[in-house]
């Protein structure tokens, strides 16, 4: 267990050690001079020089690397070339603000995907299970951009049930800001919902398959024990991973969404800065946004080991 | 009970050396376990055709505008009625579709052959190497897809290219994790084995008798591959991205028909129903093939 | 994407359109709607200020107003600081922090005088030495303004009292007071310098929160020296392309929105609880022809070309009937006195314009022209070919990135092109720069000595009536057979909630992002 | 007799395969009595599993039951509604499964997976029904009950996890029916031996009628009253175990019988030809026809009757009565195998570990030397990216095999056998110490190695599936050795794979087929041709036979025995069963957690005295003859995976346990009169003298 723990934290450690160098070096392969996006047109070039000196451009690239990666270390994540302001809070804020969507969307998404995939998988080829599988499918096949757009003249425009843009201002409370974002939280619960759904449903049918389920059945113990003592216990152990790996997928859903509802997320502020060659700031979201996705996916192995006789007692 | 396999239990790679009529009774099985996935796959045999001679079909031009039919609703002149540049959206999507194809299905054969190389020799070789490979592998895999596509077209500059080499870099690492689980499990194979003490070569042991058992999760994988690239370039295309107008792009003619949405919705509808259509038609084709999979696991 | 090339930065100064994105389309330059037209002694009672009005923008990037320039930008500086002097939609220049101005005998000097009680956010009162400074900051080379060359013919600012401003120029320039109201001209607090952090002006809004990418929250400025206004207790800037903009207005979540694509602003004119407007302007695009080389250096070609072309179809199509009508030339009605209706354009005439060309010797002649890809440009090219194919011309278009149209003065090469110019004060700038054979941006290579002369006359005479004279006499020199095709001028659109009531009537001015929500009220 | 507890009636069961009805089972018949044990043996396709699942009521979705009647109890089982069969289930009929682990919830503990059940049927708490599960984990004689019902699956041995599932299904106080399903099959024969201990002596106190069902004839014997034989879905005889051993009247049964290897009997095995046919080619006369040596056409045309020959005695064939009456003999087909006998000098090679004498050297095919393996990495960063704790699996064996011998290295699973020939091949790398084959070093991977040391040794490996590539046709893996190792054209290798395949007996058209559609003997012989292909000296047999059915895997044997005789190889024969490895092999060696415990001739071999391991495993394998009485030497379960102990590694588990010094020494060889080798500190004399008094 320990060495397991161990092992986690430290390939989670290597995972972003490798994509932060991965990420810089992608940066610095960015076109466009970094002076002229700081100084502005018509700069002296003694002042660019300047420049190129007080943010070592003209250092070797693994001494940029690791100047950066300390300095990013100390929170000192720089200023943004664009907007003329400090990196981490603008980031933090738009962090928060894309969290509190995703998460939202996740408590839409994850229960009822869990309780229909466990449905589809116990009547597996049966007609619900059916419906299930192809609505799931149709669902996991409509781009976030389509179903927002439809969300957003159908629900918003034309029946007037809610807001359409997502602009929540700033200091709304939850309250206020929730009518604002359900629009957008659907859009991304949506595929959400399906995905979950659909491996939870075949974790379930693979569970049935096994042979302790027949051992259950033949003590006798009612087909509703079996199911939520016996079979449930082991077909959602997985699904703590799929929800880890689909945080991943939110992320990117999030890029379009947001865009679509015009809503001050991360994934927003990421296509801005990568538009405008922002180089501190597309670090600074980027490296951000992989920290929550390996995060996730470090908690959802600790909690899997934790909940996981097998893995907790060796 | 260890029924000895029977023909029609054969692995799908098998059945393709096999005869038709093998082929054929797999197929009327997959249509009565699962009509949808078979509906999926000729869908997608459909879309595909569309691409190859539609453009030939199509009367009319997709770039080429006529003002005299601009916005005009479906009809039996343009089944999809016509945009604001009265271009025909039916030969746009016919040729956006062609487009997809030609990007995707590259993107994603490179992807996959790539992806199948690497797994195999570091699934087969195992040690060090095995561990550096997964550890740049979780740190790709760690950037979300969207975001690590930006920064591509950012730094390669946003053209088609540059996509299909994102497509590429971000499916390189999943298919040879696929893979790499697969050979895990194989070269453990006594079979595998066997080749060893038999003095094959490490070639003939990796493509000879590691690959075929490979294969069929590897068509799967394709395909799911092939719909996440549709969607994905699809978005990029809404983005505005990787493609440049009057080009017929499914995801850009969303996104051109958004100003429109009021004055003419059909030009949102279309594009958008293709792009469902085609990427459901893949998943669907993709759970096909599964199942053939399944089926040859059977007894 | 705006800043990625140096081009731009002049692009702007001329007004050409920097917009990359679908969302931006045209940026014109000043003009003025609801200026305050009061005297300042006559200062209404104060009354109770209610209501925020919202505002949809794209982000704003720059907020330094020596390199602010597009509408979100400049609206917030229009908010947060005031002008010198202010223009009408009459085209009439109007005071703003300077109450009154005389021009010297020789057209030379301009003096004003400031309003006493102009104060800035931080209790400060504003002096002469804020405008110099202002001024001063966008003529220094070190600042890098791209707006520097707008004071060439400055020679100095001086300042005989605190509240007296003196304009001194190298030449006579009947036109200069118009830099004087450029979007960049706002009048700051002297000595400051970060203007992306801080917003310290004597506007009628105050900066609450900037939050950039998102949106900027303003409260009234409760002793704004205009007593009484704004109306409105707070206004605020949201930033969103415009589907999500427009989707936002429909849905109740914002108040205003100035800038859109046409086909948009269509379908929300039969919204019920919304108001529009539209407003004339001398933004335009110009489909110009090199006159230096055949077959444009044959008036008869073009002269077809002009015969070719269904100026209305292009209008009606492009613009969905919002623009109004051009003539060829870059004076449109909206410079309602020097504009002359009915210049001599050859009448629509395909067939005769086939005939003519036959008769100049070019029989299925082909062009190829070339479009940024951005605004209406596209729509305007593909009814031409369409037009000419009539004709029996062959047209190939072909669709640059706009970076790529302006990048590397590609556009000035080109044999067949369409510019787009953004709309100006006074249709001086378009003539000196385009048209006059020496001009700075002489696309068409024109060079006719007789409209020289003409351009000189119009831009340099103090003598009103010469100048209109002027201005009538190029108009039918380029109807005749101009190397340039101008259907249509820009529209301005603006809609609005019904729950918001402008004083005077809702009105945008012809650079959206002027347009000042002063007297806004909520009803 | 009274009443029986269960009757199955002239049942048919059929599956539906893509649309296909396919039979299992055959119009069976049987009746279990209370306290009675009835065993069902047949090879694997016999029906047996599909008879337990319908006997259970829980036939899986796509079978269905065509025709015939359960009865339990009285009551009609077979169409008993599901909440009925939930009463029953686990009160009044259980089951123990075949493979415990799989059978148990991991993520459960024992004791609350048996208080589960105590707690559906009987109203006990939740605390009662713990006590009740720890009571019952006493019952099945597991050490520390208490604890064990605190664990969970996996943390427990194969022995105590199907000693917990027993447990469970004893819970229940009113048992009626218990149906065991290959209960011992996934053990060891030590535990095996075990577990079936507590089968018998359960069965005194429970009286419940059980149903046994297995392949095993020797389990049958020991276990049950009465048997019936299974072949292809039907019963093929039904008596009295006595007389099913001793007066078999069906021709299947007989050949059966002479299949089974038995302890020190080296009259050849007689193998029953052709395969068992797949439930599509089940032939429309007698299932066994197609096999039968003496098949009539009559027997090809009609199904026979299930007949009763006497009483309580049926039997489904045509010709019984001749049989009964000894007009019909059944012919003994099998190839003449006369064992060799050995020479002192051959035994005296054998003997010698370490080659002294050069001269051996000339007739030493493969000589190991204090070879040693480890699995598992050591360094705390291997640990951190998820190697195994390091663990030795071999440790310090040596020995050699002469040219055209047989050596046979019998084990218990983890016993390190395995592993030591992998090691051989190259599979694992040696830790320590050397190999040489024909005098040529053994060291590295086979890439590393050289072609004649490749071509020297092959390998035959336990799983048939896996053995060979279901990808590749038989002759594209038969053609593959011939041209890398002997550098043959690809003619000329296929013309070779043809004549490999005739060697193996298999007709050449096997060539274009795929593993798929060979049977499990027909892919052990194809990877013995493929062994044979470059005409190695020696051919490592990793359990070559374990995972057939009897009837094939005495063809098999032969096989390998004529093969042997034929090409002068020798044989590297590694086994659980001893009783295979002593019809196979001329030498044999005990290991014990990687370590030799016992060596010597074959000849000799099955006389005490004995390593008190071999001892034990002697005394465990199961006889296929009732009247066998098994002497009772049981080991207490093995610990999972647990350190290996010092001084004799065997103490933990050793019924001799002299003291102090077993915990202390590691054992001397000691040599006994007959010139076999043990190791252990009792003296050859005491060793007999204790061994005698419990064989009497």
């Amino acid at each position: 267990m320990i060495a397991y723990i161990a092992r986690r934290v430290l390939f989670f450690g290597l995972t972003l050690l490798l994509t932060s160098l991965i990420v810089f070096a992608a940066v610095r392969l960015l076109p466009g001079d970094v002076e002229t996006a700081v100084l502005g047109r018509g700069a002296e070039p003694a002042a660019r020089a300047a420049l190129r000196q007080e943010l070592g451009l003209d250092l070797p690239f693994f001494v940029q690397y690791a100047n950066w990666l300390s300095r990013f270390l100390q929170g000192d994540w720089g200023n943004s070339y664009s907007i003329k302001a400090p990196i981490m809070p603008l980031v933090m804020e738009r962090l928060g603000n894309s969290l509190r969507l995703a998460s939202i969307a996740m408590l839409i998404a994850i229960p009822p995907a869990v309780l229909l995939g466990l449905l589809a998988g116990l009547n597996e080829g049966k007609p619900f299970d059916t419906a299930f599988s192809l609505i799931s499918l149709v669902l996991v096949g409509i781009p976030e951009f389509v179903m927002g757009i439809i969300l957003i003249n159908v629900v918003a425009l034309e029946w007037k049930l809610l807001l359409p843009s997502a602009s929540v201002p700033p200091d709304a409370s939850f309250g206020e800001a929730l009518p604002r974002l359900i629009l957008p939280s659907l859009t991304a619960a949506a595929v959400l919902l399906a995905y979950i759904g659909r491996l939870t449903r075949v974790g379930v049918i693979a569970e049935l398959r096994r042979t302790y389920v027949r051992t259950a059945v033949l003590k006798g113990l009612r087909w509703r024990q079996v199911v939520f003592k016996h079979v449930l216990r082991n077909a959602l152990l997985p699904t703590i991973t799929v929800i880890a790996i689909s945080i991943g997928w939110l992320i990117s859903g999030l890029v379009v969404i947001e865009n679509v509802f015009a809503y001050p997320g991360l994934g927003r502020l990421m296509v801005f800065a990568i538009q405008q060659r922002d180089l501190p700031l597309i670090l600074g979201g980027v490296m951000i946004s992989v920290t929550v996705f390996a995060l996730a996916n470090l908690i959802a192995d600790l909690l899997y080991a934790a909940l996981n006789p097998r893995i907790r007692l060796s | 009970m260890r029924a000895t396999a029977q023909p029609s239990t054969l692995k799908p790679i098998q059945t393709l050396r096999l005869n038709l009529a093998r082929r054929g009774r797999l197929l009327r099985r997959l249509w009565r376990d699962a009509p949808l996935s078979v509906i999926g796959g000729v869908g997608v045999l459909f879309f595909l055709c569309m691409a190859l001679i539609g453009p030939y079909l199509t009367p009319y031009d997709p770039i080429a505008n006529s003002l005299r039919d601009r916005n005009q609703t479906p009809s039996w002149a343009h089944p999809f009625g016509t945009d604001n540049f009265g271009r025909d959206i039916l030969s746009r999507i016919i040729h956006g579709g062609r487009n997809i194809f030609a990007l995707t299905g590259t993107a994603t054969l490179v992807a996959v052959g790539l992806g199948s190389v690497i797994g195999l020799y570091v699934g087969y070789l195992g040690g060090w190497l095995d561990q550096i490979v997964m550890r740049l592998i979780d740190a790709l895999l760690a950037l979300p897809a969207l975001l690590l596509t930006l920064l591509l077209l950012g730094a390669l500059g946003n053209s088609r290219f540059t996509v299909l080499v994102a497509i590429v870099i971000l499916y390189v690492p999943i298919v040879t994790r696929v893979v790499r689980s697969v050979v895990l499990d194989v070269k453990t194979k006594a079979y595998i084995e066997a080749a060893e003490i038999g003095g094959e070569s490490r070639f003939h042991i990796l493509f000879r008798e590691v690959l075929p058992a490979v294969l069929p999760t590897l068509a799967v994988e394709g395909a799911l591959r092939f719909s996440y690239a549709i969607f994905l370039v699809a978005s990029l295309g809404f983005l505005g991205l990787g493609v440049a107008r009057p080009e017929p792009d499914w995801g850009l003619m969303v996104s051109e028909a958004r100003d429109w949405y009021a004055l003419s919705p059909h030009m949102l509808f279309f594009p958008s129903a293709a792009i469902v259509a085609l990427v459901v038609c893949v998943n669907l084709m993709a759970d096909g093939l599964r199942r053939l999979l399944e089926y040859s696991e059977v007894d | 994407m705006r800043d990625s090339s140096r081009k731009i930065s002049r692009r702007r100064f001329l007004g050409l359109t920097a917009a990359a994105s679908a969302a931006l389309l045209y940026r014109v330059s000043p003009t003025s709607a609801q200026v305050p037209t009061l005297s300042p002694q006559g200062l209404r009672p104060s009354q109770t200020r209610a209501g925020v009005i919202r505002v949809g923008w794209e982000p704003v990037r720059r907020l330094d107003p020596a390199f602010a320039s597009s509408d979100s930008e400049i609206s917030f500086l229009t908010a947060v600081y005031d002008y010198l002097v202010d223009v009408t939609t009459t085209d009439a220049v109007a005071p703003r922090l300077a109450q009154t101005w005389e021009v010297s005998e020789d057209g030379r000097q301009y003096t004003f005088r400031l309003v006493p009680n102009a104060k800035f956010h931080d209790g400060k009162a504003l002096t002469a030495e804020d405008v110099i400074y202002s001024f001063n900051r966008l003529r220094d080379p070190a600042v890098g303004s791209p707006k520097i060359s707008l004071f060439d013919n400055l020679e100095g600012i001086s300042a005989p009292d605190d509240l007296t401003v003196v304009f001194t120029l190298k030449t006579t320039e009947p036109d200069f007071i118009y830099s004087l109201t450029d979007n960049s001209a706002v009048i700051v607090r002297a000595g400051a310098t970060n203007f992306d952090t801080e917003f310290i002006g004597t506007g009628p809004f105050k900066v609450e929160r900037y939050i950039p990418e998102d949106r900027t929250i303003f409260v009234a400025n409760e002793d704004y020296w205009q007593a009484g206004l704004p109306y409105a207790a707070g206004m605020e800037h949201r930033y969103l392309d415009s589907n999500a903009a427009i989707e936002a207005l429909r849905g109740g979540e914002l108040d205003v929105v100035l800038r859109m694509p046409n086909a948009r602003f269509v379908a929300l004119q039969n919204d019920p609880n919304l108001q529009t407007v539209t407003f004339p302007t001398s933004g335009h695009d110009a489909l110009r022809l090199r006159m230096d080389s055949p077959p444009g250096s044959d008036p008869r070609v073009r002269r077809a070309l002009k015969m070719a072309t269904n100026r209305e179809e292009i209008n009606a199509f492009a613009q969905l009937g919002l623009g109004s009508q051009g003539r060829d030339a870059p004076i449109g009605e909206f410079f309602a006195e020097y504009f002359d209706p009915n210049s001599p354009l050859p009448p629509y005439d395909p067939d005769g314009a086939r005939a003519l060309l036959a008769e100049a010797g070019y029989h299925n002649l082909t062009f190829d022209l070339f479009v940024p890809n951005t605004g209406t440009r596209p729509d305007f090219a593909v009814v031409i070919k369409d037009q000419w194919a009539k004709a029996g011309i062959t047209v190939n278009i072909n669709l640059v990135d706009e970076a790529t149209y302006y990048g590397d003065d590609g556009w000035l090469e080109v044999q067949l092109g369409i510019t787009g110019w953004g709309a100006r004060p006074s249709p001086q700038q378009y003539l000196d720069f385009s048209l006059k054979s020496d001009g700075k941006w002489n696309e068409s290579r024109i060079a006719d000595p007789e409209l020289d002369a003409l351009i000189v006359t119009a831009g340099t005479s103090v003598d009103r009536a010469e100048r209109i004279a002027a201005y009538k006499a190029i108009q039918r020199k380029l109807a005749e057979d101009g190397p340039l095709i101008i259907p249509y001028f820009f529209p301005t659109v603006g809609a609005a909630r019904k729950e918001w009531d402008f004083e005077g009537g809702f009105a945008v001015q012809a650079f959206p992002g002027r347009t000042n929500f002063t007297r806004a009220r909520q009803v | 007799m009274d009443a029986p507890i269960l009757s199955v009636e002239r049942l048919t069961v059929a599956y539906r395969l893509q649309g296909e009805w396919l039979e299992a089972l055959h119009d069976v018949s049987l009746s279990v009595a209370a306290a009675q044990t009835y065993g069902i043996v047949g090879e694997s396709g016999s029906g047996k599993s599909t008879l337990v699942q319908a006997v259970m009521g829980y036939l899986s979705a796509n079978g269905a039951v065509r025709q015939g009647a359960i009865t339990f109890e009285g009551e009609d089982w077979l169409h008993a509604p599901r909440r009925r069969r939930e009463q029953l289930w686990g009160a009044r009929l259980s089951m123990v499964p075949q493979d415990p682990l799989s059978a148990l919830n991991p993520a459960l503990t024992i004791g609350e997976q048996i208080a589960e059940l105590v707690m559906r049927h009987t109203r006990a708490s939740r605390r009662d029904a713990q006590a009740r599960a720890v009571e019952m984990l006493k019952r099945v004689k597991l050490p520390d009950p208490e604890g064990i019902a605190r664990r969970y699956p996996h943390q427990i041995s194969g022995g105590q996890q199907q000693r917990a599932l027993i447990a469970m299904a004893l819970a229940s106080p009113d048992l009626r029916l218990l149906v065991l399903d290959e209960p011992t099959t996934s053990l060891d024969v030590t535990t095996e031996a075990a577990i079936l201990d507590l089968f018998a002596e359960l069965q005194d106190n429970h009286r419940a009628a059980t149903l046994f069902v297995t392949h095993n004839l020797g389990v049958v014997a020991r276990m049950c009253q009465r048997v019936a034989v299974l072949y292809a879905g039907a019963v093929m005889e039904d008596a009295p175990t006595e007389t099913l051993y001793g007066a078999a009247l069906h021709p299947y049964t007989l050949l059966l019988l002479r299949a089974v290897p038995r302890i020190g009997d080296p009259t050849p095995l007689q193998a029953i030809a052709g395969r068992i046919p797949s439930l599509r080619q089940r032939p429309s006369g007698c299932v066994f026809a197609p096999r039968c040596p003496v098949a009539l056409e009559r027997c090809h045309a009609h199904k026979p009757p299930l007949e009763r020959a006497a009483d309580g005695h049926l039997v489904r064939c045509h010709r019984w009565r001749e049989i009964a009456e000894g007009t019909l003999r059944l012919e003994d087909e099998s190839a003449e195998l006369k064992r060799r006998e050995m020479g002192r000098a051959e035994i005296a090679f054998f003997d010698q570990l370490l080659s002294g004498e050069p001269n051996g050297a000339k007739a030493t095919v493969m000589r190991a030397e204090h070879v040693r393996v480890r699995y598992g990495a050591r360094g705390i960063l291997g640990r951190l990216l998820g190697a195994k704790p390091p663990f030795r699996a071999v440790d310090d064996v040596s020995m050699r095999i002469p040219r055209g011998k047989t050596l046979g290295l019998v084990g218990e699973s983890g016993s390190g056998k395995t592993t030591f020939a992998r090691s051989l091949i190259g599979l694992i790398e040696i830790e320590s110490g050397t190999a040489h084959l024909l005098e040529m070093p053994l060291r590295g991977t086979p890439r590393q190695r050289a072609k004649a040391t490749l071509k020297a040794m092959q390998m035959i490996f336990q799983h048939p599936e896996e053995s060979l590539n279901p990808y590749r046709t038989v002759g594209q893996t038969l053609r593959r050795p011939l041209m890398t190792l002997l550098g043959m054209k690809r003619a000329e290798a296929d013309r070779a794979a043809a004549d490999l395949l005739r060697a193996v007996n298999l007709p050449a058209d096997y060539l274009s087929r795929f593993p798929g559609e060979l049977s499990g003997g027909e892919k052990q012989r194809v990877a013995i041709a493929r062994a044979f292909a470059a005409q190695p000296a020696l051919i490592l047999c990793d359990e070559p036979v374990s995972s057939l059915d009897v009837s094939v895997q005495a063809a098999i044997l032969n096989l390998l025995a004529q093969l042997q005789a034929q090409y002068e190889v020798a044989y590297l024969f590694i086994s659980h069963d001893l009783a295979v490895v002593g019809y196979l092999a001329d030498y044999i060696a005990v290991i014990y957690r990687g370590q030799l415990v016992e060596r010597g001739a074959a000849e000799s071999f099955f006389t005490p005295p004995h390593h008190p391991y071999t001892e034990a495993l002697l005394a465990s394998i199961p006889l296929p003859d009732p009247k066998a009485k098994s002497r009772r030497i049981r080991l207490p379960d093995d610990q999972p995976s647990g350190a290996v102990p010092s001084g004799c590694r065997f103490h933990p588990r050793c019924p001799r346990y002299l003291g102090e010094i077993c915990r202390a020494q590691e054992p001397p060889w000691q040599r006994d009169d007959q010139g076999r080798y043990y190791r252990c500190h009792i003296p050859p004399h005491e060793l007999a003298e204790l061994q005698k008094e419990d064989g009497a």
